[in-house]
């Protein structure tokens, strides 16, 4: 097998088995650089796959050499391409600049195990998104929530510690919803394998174990992917977590249990249940909308900024969850198209919030005064990608509204109250987003007299603003990403043979 | 026949009733070890459910004996998946209560009400 | 230059000059100002150099990025377009002359980030200019509200981020509220955006399908203000009054009814537009908003609000002529901006000059102001006249197209509109202009002499433009009418 | 509550070689019964983890109680007896619990152990607990409390055979 | 007849579980779960899952039991009742109940042969083991070469535990006073417990290492291996103190362990690709393709015997050190 | 016939050993106190596992069987006395008194150790 | 006769179970599960016979090695109390 077959494969191993690596080194920075180089590493993986299923190709690789039905596979396609890009690219980006803001919050005895799991964490995602087989998914996703409640737990207040055990319970009650799905649907057709799950759903006569197993996935991994109302872990968790592990999460930890959640119900139900169709907008549809507006009214009465922008991330995730409710191939564009932005958005807000916490330890916003003259290149940065949360032209946030509003239009008679829906929620946005700003730039410096320029360091500012910068080129050249996401779309709806 | 026939989904029952048990524990306690009980119970249902589904009547297990020929073999697969499970449970569970330890030395109290009250 | 290098060019300029006066103003605030004017004088160089190409007939056309299939950022140059950056590049150039003198007559805070605001506010307003689709029309509509916040809400007391959130909140919502779900229904029904001599709806869309696309852009375009969308002109009047000068009376409000009449005239068609019933609702809304605002600056006592309620009323004079669907009135319509800006701009500078040099900022405050500063008050007077539509101001030619194609759309409410405002304007414009000349100054007013001599230079040379325009209109015309013409494109 | 003075932690009995050995058979032939299978690869291992316990029990200190090695030969008879011992007292107690009336006469006594040797107590301690009807509730400095189900087992136990027989293990 | 075994030991369990919820003394609460453990490893050995029962008996009856308590100790073991307002609960959990219940009526049977679970994939399985592997345990055969990545990825669910454990508990409680006097522990004093203890533990070690070794020819393997022997060590440490156990196997070696074992199996999966294989594909390792296999069934199940001893091990030293700092 | 004769005294053994393990289980229930309930366990323990391992033991013959059912048999026997012991010892420990000579009064109902 | 075992067995693992619901004392649930898990290892030698798969025999084996840690983890745990108490009121 040549180096480039192996690909999918090394892009599990590389991070998974440098983890136990990075717990042996213990000098100081040493177990950064080992992470970081892993991290590059299998973001170079990711992005070498991309290319290689640009054309719509579909990339299988048979674990341990034994095909598919009998052994795992691991598949990578346009879809799963587009999630490794931000898992990955998420992940060894937070990394990159990671080092001086953990250095702050992480004791330095602790580093090396903090580091090691954030590799398991990238190696769980990765491991997620490039398989195919039911049960490995769910191996992985331990792997990648154990490693998240690692991370979280290193959060500097005690308050983590409550809010990553919520999330704990409210992830394993997931995982195991996930388990008992996957279980029932083994039970009536014999196999593991999502593909030859496919084929032979169809031959199942006694529908109900299989509808209640729908029923099961979809809310499990609903609430691993915080899908309003489940998402209750997760404002407080990202809030109380370090502040990069906030950048890592956010970017993509919710977003892979999207793409499980929209893989399966779209390969594996959709065609097979009558009127899956139907009743899986009626599941998703709602619950999209209601997670836009309450997640966004609450942003927008949010007086602390990470909570703030954590309890945009649940509005946001309704936005995928609704594109991919219209099952429809416009619909999965713009579904992935918005996992693709709102990680960039995301996760160069909460760098910003980063570099803020280097000069402002409170960070709820009445205590942000004075904080655009300190550090003004930090907020600018942070101004660009609320932009592109909002979805401002030209930023990579429009390019997804876009596509979603097409999509709403296509669906039919909801269209237009669904296009009500996202305006309205954009509007929404705007106003959190600028409540923000207002703090940043207009409010007067609480602490007088502290108002002299410090910006955050220069690791951390220079991964800001390529991620910003990034906002904006995905804005105007966001061709990469929706050639994976009309591949992907094609893939699940477009009725690919 | 009839009752044997129910008899038959016996397991499904018992894997329903203790799923519901270990998740109205996890849902209504408000003890955080509680919690972690009612969610190792809330896993070990099932466990029950894939073991259940993998007995075939007058199966062995399925450990091939050299020279015993026409064996009926239950079905190793959903054991193989449950062993990995068992280890994902015990797994979390070290962890969850590792957390209520480090919530204990920090709060005082491990009743999740009061957490919540403290900050 | 070549043209379609200079329309990158004419969009990037701004934006370079924007970090350039970022990092010029940590160095020294003279270099800060000289990059600024230079800039300016650099853009001026590059948008005056295509004039040429476009009298010929040319049409430059430019295309970035096919951002996703159908969907393009491209610019095309095209007279309205041209004309639109032709004005606000050259009194870009005036207005930093004037910002340099009152700035630093008044002290103000937080100077360079008003200086990159408004370079980047320039860069958009290009960009709308020359945007050759409604997708990178958006794009720079967005960016332009988005950029002139800092400069709305620069003073950054209570007060006045107050108003600035009423400005962006009326602006985004609309365009997002509106704006851009018509540009999506459009993009929908006509499977394309570009702006296309003749319109690209005719026979995608029937009925009051029509109407109610128009409205949504009307309304979604709340930088035009035809009302009830008007509110935040007035609310943006805490700004800085360089800022009021060019953006709230040229670039922004500009953009606004100039998106406006190319909608109409490359989205629609006006021939299209015109056999459809139910299109004429704009004309009349455009009338009400006309008398509405002048009888609210009538009694307007803040000489900024007066001005601003003016602009609002001037504006749908552009909304109107467009809405008129003749082509005559369409060519006044490209005029009226030109002749809006330059007395609009006037009367802004001076009214700003006034409050550096004596802090009033009230109209009962001038009596007797015309000899303290009879060079201010001249051109004030001139921009008054201007509004007026008196002759010898540039006033008077677009007001005379528009009427002219009112009676081609033998519309008689236009008609009628335009002379009842005519007179208002005299209401509201006439006693002010005798207060400050023929009254006696308040017993133990304070003794002040002219602004600073770089805010008088600019608005003295904005009044000589005024009055020059209505003498040299020709080549506007001429360039404006290719519009209309049916031309190859 | 008494305790016995803690011992330090690194005491650990010298690793005496026929020791050694006698506890690597007693492995090897675990192994071999427990494994059935005679193939070299695994024959091989299982020297290997016999090895590998052995050095986990030196390490843990398993030779510390020399003691045990003695007490082999006199075993066998040992059980023989205590087996007859518990047959005994197992009726006993099995007729206790079926009686209605159920007379029972929990008490509480005192042995003194004969045998010096940690060992020797805890097989004596042990023996009485196998045997129903009598438990051991604790051991130190040679004194054994033991709980009994009856009076009348307290005073056979008092009689002195059990630990007569434990200690003549420990001697012969 | 065993199925009426399984429907008494069934409904014991249901009665098992509602008493630990009910139940308001957490330290019964944590009995009554071994006894769940029990009554569950005695079902799936009914259900013919000896690999599953083993592996419950190995985790269930030792270390769950001992890191609770662990907790327990650290944490106080009342619960505060709740009052009131259990309906709303009961509802939620009761819907769920009667969802699963009415899809078990069109589920196959217990011990239906034709289930649909037993036509596809699982034949191919056993038959195809003694072909390609030829080793008589399938659940060993699946568990470590056809699913092996799964079991990889299992590795790495115990690794991350254990860091996480060692992360979350590796910082110092503040209160903690400097050189506080290390107390007494274990159960050092008692001499039954200590004499049989000791007596039992190279036993247990063999035991684990027996099952370590033979996993591929009766029930066991890597993990329940690794659990039995961890649960040695801990026989240990509780009659010596955690501090003595340290000494005799220091954190150093556990760490080696932990570290050694996840990357054992992973070294064995690169070597696989190395060799021209697939990752963790066998079957290249030897010139024979089934002593490949069996080669590296052999070495993976090392690594995932010294993973887990290791992380179970330094798990229950993290609490216990927990315990005496407090 | 001597087949016959070891199954006839397995068989037995069996028997008895189920009751034994029936005894001691319905003594669990039946005695009033902690202590004293200790002996009916200890009953199950020893006895009823000394009969039904060699009642197995006698069945499967002399063969691996037999040595791992020594092997369990020893361990139980091993263990079991010192479970009870341990047990016995943390009740007395935390305080729970066994009765004097002849009391037998309800002692134990303090549940918090 | 297995079966007959087997079933004498089970009836004491319910006697036991009701026991260790019952207590009163923490102790008795604690001897319950005790005598629970013996019987399991009694059952499971048993049905091991039962089914006639007598290599099944390591699962009791590893129940009878590894349950008396429980216990003694439970002794230890209460030792551990008693010493916290002691100390508590010595100071």
């Amino acid at each position: 097998m040549t180096f480039m077959e192996h690909l999918p494969a090394l892009q599990v191993v590389v991070p998974m088995l440098s983890a136990p690596l990075i717990v042996l080194l213990q000098p100081r920075g040493l177990a950064w650089a080992g992470a970081t180089a892993a991290g590059l590493a299998s973001f170079a993986i990711a992005i070498a796959l991309a290319m290689a299923v640009l054309d719509g190709q579909t990339q299988v690789y048979a674990m341990g050499g034994w095909a598919a039905p009998y052994g795992i596979a691991l598949e990578v396609d346009a879809f799963s391409a587009l999630v490794l890009l931000l898992v990955t690219g998420a992940g060894a980006a937070a990394l990159l600049a990671a080092r001086v803001s953990v250095d702050r919050q992480i004791e330095p005895e602790r580093q090396p195990l903090f580091y090691a799991a954030w590799l398991l964490g990238l190696a769980g995602l990765a491991g997620i998104v490039v398989s195919a087989d039911a049960f490995n998914i769910f191996v992985f996703m331990e792997i990648s929530s154990l490693a998240s409640y690692i991370l979280i737990a290193g959060g500097p207040d005690r308050r983590a510690l409550p809010a990553v055990f919520k999330y704990l319970i409210m992830g394993t009650i997931g995982a195991t919803f996930y388990l008992i799905g996957v279980g029932l649907i083994y039970m009536m057709t014999g196999t593991l394998n999502l593909a030859d799950m496919q084929a032979r759903i169809g031959d199942v006569v006694a529908l109900n174990p299989i509808l209640v197993a729908a029923g099961f996935i979809t809310i499990g991994l609903a609430l691993k992917a915080a899908v309003f109302p489940l998402h209750v872990w997760l404002p407080n968790a990202y809030t109380h977590a370090p502040h990069m592990v906030t950048v890592f999460l956010a970017a993509c930890a919710t977003k892979v249990a999207l793409y499980v959640l929209i893989r399966f119900d779209s390969m594996v139900f959709q065609d097979r249940l009558s009127d899956h169709e139907f009743q899986f907008t009626l599941f998703a549809l709602p619950l999209a909308v209601l997670g836009i507006l309450v997640a966004s009214s609450v942003a927008m009465f949010e007086g602390h900024l990470k909570r703030l922008l954590a309890t945009s991330s649940v509005a946001q995730i309704g936005y995928i969850l609704l594109g991919a409710s219209f099952v429809s191939e416009a619909g999965i564009t713009a579904s992935a198209m918005h996992m693709f932005n709102h990680a960039l958005a995301k996760g160069g807000l909460f760098l910003a919030v980063a570099c803020l916490a280097f000069h402002f330890r409170d960070l709820r916003l009445s205590e942000l005064g004075g904080a655009a003259r300190r550090m003004p290149l930090t907020c600018a940065a942070l101004v660009v990608c609320g932009l592109s949360l909002i979805g401002v032209p030209g930023t990579a946030g429009f390019i997804s509204k876009w596509l979603l509003i097409t999509a709403a239009l296509e669906s039919g008679l909801w269209g237009w109250s669904l296009v009500a829906v996202i305006l309205v929620s954009s509007l929404m946005a705007v106003v959190y987003i600028w409540r923000i700003v207002e703090a940043l730039y207009f409010q007067q410096a609480s602490a007088e007299g502290d108002t002299s320029f410090a910006e955050a360091p220069l690791q951390l500012l220079l991964v800001t603003w390529a991620v910003a910068l990034l906002n904006i080129f995905f804005g105007l050249f966001p061709h990469l990403p929706l050639a994976l996401a009309n591949g992907s779309a094609a893939l699940l709806v477009g009725g690919a043979p | 026949m009839k009752l044997l026939e129910l008899l038959g989904y016996y397991n499904y029952w018992v894997f329903a009733v203790v799923l519901t048990v270990g998740l109205y524990a996890v849902i209504r306690k408000r003890n955080l070890i509680k919690k972690l009980i009612g969610l190792s119970i809330f896993q070990s249902a099932v466990f029950l459910l894939y073991i259940t589904m993998d007995k075939v009547e007058g199966g062995t297990a399925p450990i091939i004996q050299k020279g015993v020929p026409d064996q009926v073999f239950s079905n190793p697969l959903p054991q193989v998946l449950i062993l990995t499970a068992i280890v994902v449970g015990v797994s979390t569970l070290a962890l969850g209560l590792a957390m209520v330890v480090r919530i204990k030395e920090s709060y005082g109290t491990i009743e999740e009400h009061e957490i919540l009250g403290a900050d | 230059m070549i043209p379609e290098t200079a329309i990158l060019t004419a969009i990037c300029l701004p934006l370079a000059g924007a970090l350039a006066i970022a990092v010029a103003g940590r160095i020294s605030p003279n270099l800060r100002e000289a990059t600024t004017l230079l800039t300016a004088a650099a853009l001026i160089w590059v948008v005056w150099g295509l004039l040429p190409t476009l009298m010929a007939g040319g049409r430059p056309a430019v295309e970035v990025s096919e951002v996703m299939p159908g969907l393009t950022i491209a610019f095309r140059v095209e007279p309205l377009g041209m004309l639109f950056a032709a004005l606000a590049s050259g009194l870009w150039l005036i207005n930093s002359v004037y910002s340099i003198g009152y700035m630093r007559g008044n002290k103000e805070k937080n100077q360079t980030r008003f200086y990159v605001c408004f370079a980047l506010a320039l860069a958009a307003t290009m960009g709308v200019a020359f945007a050759g689709n409604l997708f990178t029309l958006f794009l720079f509509y967005e960016v332009l509200t988005l950029s002139t916040y800092p400069l709305v809400s620069h003073k950054g007391d209570e007060a006045t981020v107050r108003s600035a959130r009423v400005y962006l909140g009326v602006l985004l919502c609309t365009s997002i509220g509106l704006f851009l779900p018509a540009i999506i229904w459009t993009y929908m029904a006509a499977g394309t955006g570009d702006f296309v001599h003749g319109g690209i709806l005719a026979g995608k869309l029937e009925g009051p399908a029509i109407g109610l696309l128009l409205g949504l852009f009307v309304f979604g375009i709340g930088k035009a203000a035809v009302m009830p969308v008007h509110r935040w002109l007035p609310a943006a009047m805490v700004a800085p009054t360089p800022v009021s000068a060019l953006l709230h009376a040229v670039a922004v409000v500009k953009a606004g009814v100039f998106a406006i009449t190319k909608i109409i005239v490359y989205v629609f068609g006006i021939d299209f537009l015109f056999a459809t019933p139910s299109s004429g609702w704009l004309l009349y809304m455009a009338a009400f908003t006309i008398i509405t605002a002048s009888l609210v600056a009538l009694r307007q006592t803040n000489i900024k609000r007066l001005l601003a309620y003016s602009t609002i009323a001037q504006l749908s004079y552009v909304v109107m002529a467009a809405a008129t669907l003749k082509p005559l009135a369409e060519v006044g319509a490209a005029i009226h901006m030109v002749a809006h800006a330059f007395g609009k701009i006037t009367l802004f500078f001076a009214a700003g000059a006034i409050y550096v040099a004596s802090k009033k900022t009230e109209i009962h405050q001038l009596r007797g102001i015309g000899r303290r500063m009879p060079w201010t008050m001249t051109a004030f007077t001139i921009g008054a006249l201007s509004m007026i539509g008196v002759p010898p101001t540039a006033g008077f030619v677009s007001k005379w197209y528009i009427l002219a194609g009112a009676f081609e759309a033998e519309n008689l409410v236009a008609v009628f509109t335009i002379i009842a405002s005519t007179v208002l304007n005299a209401a509201y414009f006439l006693p002010i202009l005798y207060m400050a000349w023929f009254e006696r100054e308040e017993a133990g007013a304070k003794a002040h002499g002219e602004a600073p001599f770089a805010a008088v230079l600019a608005l003295c040379i904005t009044a000589l433009l005024t009055l020059a325009f209505f003498l040299f209109n020709g080549p506007v015309i001429e360039l404006e009418s290719q519009v209309v013409r049916a031309l190859p494109l | 509550m008494t305790r016995s003075p803690v011992r330090p932690a690194s005491q650990r009995g010298e690793a005496r070689l026929p020791a050694v050995l006698l506890l690597l058979l007693v492995l090897a032939v675990s192994w071999v019964l427990w494994s059935g299978l005679y193939k070299p690869l695994l024959l091989g291992l299982g020297a290997f983890s016999c090895l590998l316990s052995a050095y986990l029990a030196h390490r843990m200190g398993f030779f510390r109680h020399q003691a045990l090695m003695a007490l082999l030969p006199g075993l066998p008879a040992y059980w023989w007896w205590l087996l007859r011992e518990i047959a005994v007292s197992s009726i006993e107690v099995a007729k206790l619990i079926l009686k209605p009336s159920m007379p029972i006469s929990p008490t509480m006594v005192e042995l003194k152990a004969q045998s010096d040797s940690e060992v020797g107590q805890v097989i004596l301690g042990n023996s009485i607990t196998l045997s129903p009807g009598t438990v051991t509730v604790d051991v130190h400095e040679g004194k054994l409390l033991v709980h009994c189900l009856t009076r009348d087992s307290a005073r056979s136990l008092q009689s002195g055979e059990v630990t007569r027989r434990a200690a003549r293990l420990e001697n012969n | 007849m065993i199925y009426v075994f399984a429907l008494f030991l069934l409904t014991l369990l249901v009665i098992t579980a509602v008493a630990i919820v009910r139940t308001e003394n957490l330290f019964v609460a944590v009995m009554l779960t071994s006894i769940f453990s029990l009554l569950m490893a005695a079902n799936f050995f009914i259900l013919d899952a000896a690999d599953v029962a083993l592996t419950e008996a190995a985790v269930g009856a030792g270390v769950t039991t001992v890191i609770f308590l662990s907790a327990l100790a650290l944490t106080g073991d009342w619960e505060k009742p709740r009052p009131g307002g259990r309906t709303v609960a009961l509802g939620t959990v009761g819907v769920l109940a009667m969802l699963l219940i009415y899809a078990s009526f069109d589920k196959p049977r217990l011990g239906d042969p034709e289930a649909p679970v037993h036509q596809h994939v699982a034949p191919w399985y056993l038959e195809k083991t003694p072909e390609y592997m030829d080793i008589p345990n399938v659940v060993t055969a699946i568990l470590s070469s056809f699913r092996g990545y799964d079991t990889l990825g299992e590795v790495f669910v115990v690794f991350a535990a254990c860091i996480g454990v060692l992360f979350i508990l590796g910082v110092k409680p503040a209160r903690q006073t400097a050189a506080a006097p290390q107390p007494v522990s274990g159960l050092r004093h008692h001499l039954i417990p200590q004499v049989v203890g000791r007596l039992l533990v190279p036993f247990i070690v063999l035991f684990g290492l027996y099952v370590q070794f033979h996993g591929e020819y009766g029930p066991g393997g890597g993990f329940q291996a690794g659990a039995i022997i961890a649960t040695g060590v801990i026989l240990y440490a509780l009659l010596e103190g955690e501090a003595e156990a340290l000494r005799a196997v220091p954190r150093s070696v556990l760490l080696a362990l932990v570290v050694g074992g996840a990357l054992l199996y992973g070294a064995v999966g690169v070597v696989c690709m190395l060799k021209g294989g697939a990752f963790l594909d066998y079957s290249v390792l030897a010139a024979d393709p089934v002593f490949g296999q069996q080669l590296g069934i052999l070495v993976i199940e090392a690594g995932v015997g010294m993973a887990v001893c290791g992380a179970l091990l330094s798990i229950f030293h993290a609490f216990a050190a927990r315990e005496s700092m407090t | 016939m001597i087949e016959l004769a070891l199954d006839v005294v397995s068989w037995v053994l069996l028997a008895v050993g189920g009751a034994c393990v029936l005894i001691g289980g319905i003594g669990g229930l039946r005695l009033p106190n902690f202590y004293t309930r200790i002996h009916a366990a200890s009953l199950t323990d020893t006895m009823a596992t000394l009969l039904i391992f060699v009642g197995m033991m006698l069945q499967s013959g002399l063969s691996l069987a037999t040595l791992k059912l020594f092997a369990i048999m020893l361990f139980l026997l091993l263990t079991g006395p010192t479970a009870t012991y341990a047990l016995a010892n943390a009740a007395l420990l935390s305080g729970l008194k066994p009765e004097g000579d002849t009391g037998q009064s309800k002692h134990g109902e303090n549940t918090q150790p | 006769m297995y079966i007959v075992v087997s079933i004498a067995i089970l009836v004491t693992m319910v006697l036991a179970l009701v026991r260790a619901l019952l207590g009163p004392t923490v102790y008795d649930r604690v001897l319950a599960v005790n005598v629970f898990g013996t019987k399991t290892v009694l059952l499971l030698s048993v049905i091991a016979f039962l089914y006639g798969r007598p290599d099944f025999l390591d699962l009791a084996l590893a129940y009878a090695l590894i349950n008396v840690v429980g216990i003694l983890a439970v002794l230890e745990f209460f030792q551990d109390r008693f010493r916290k108490q002691e100390r508590v009121d010595s100071d």
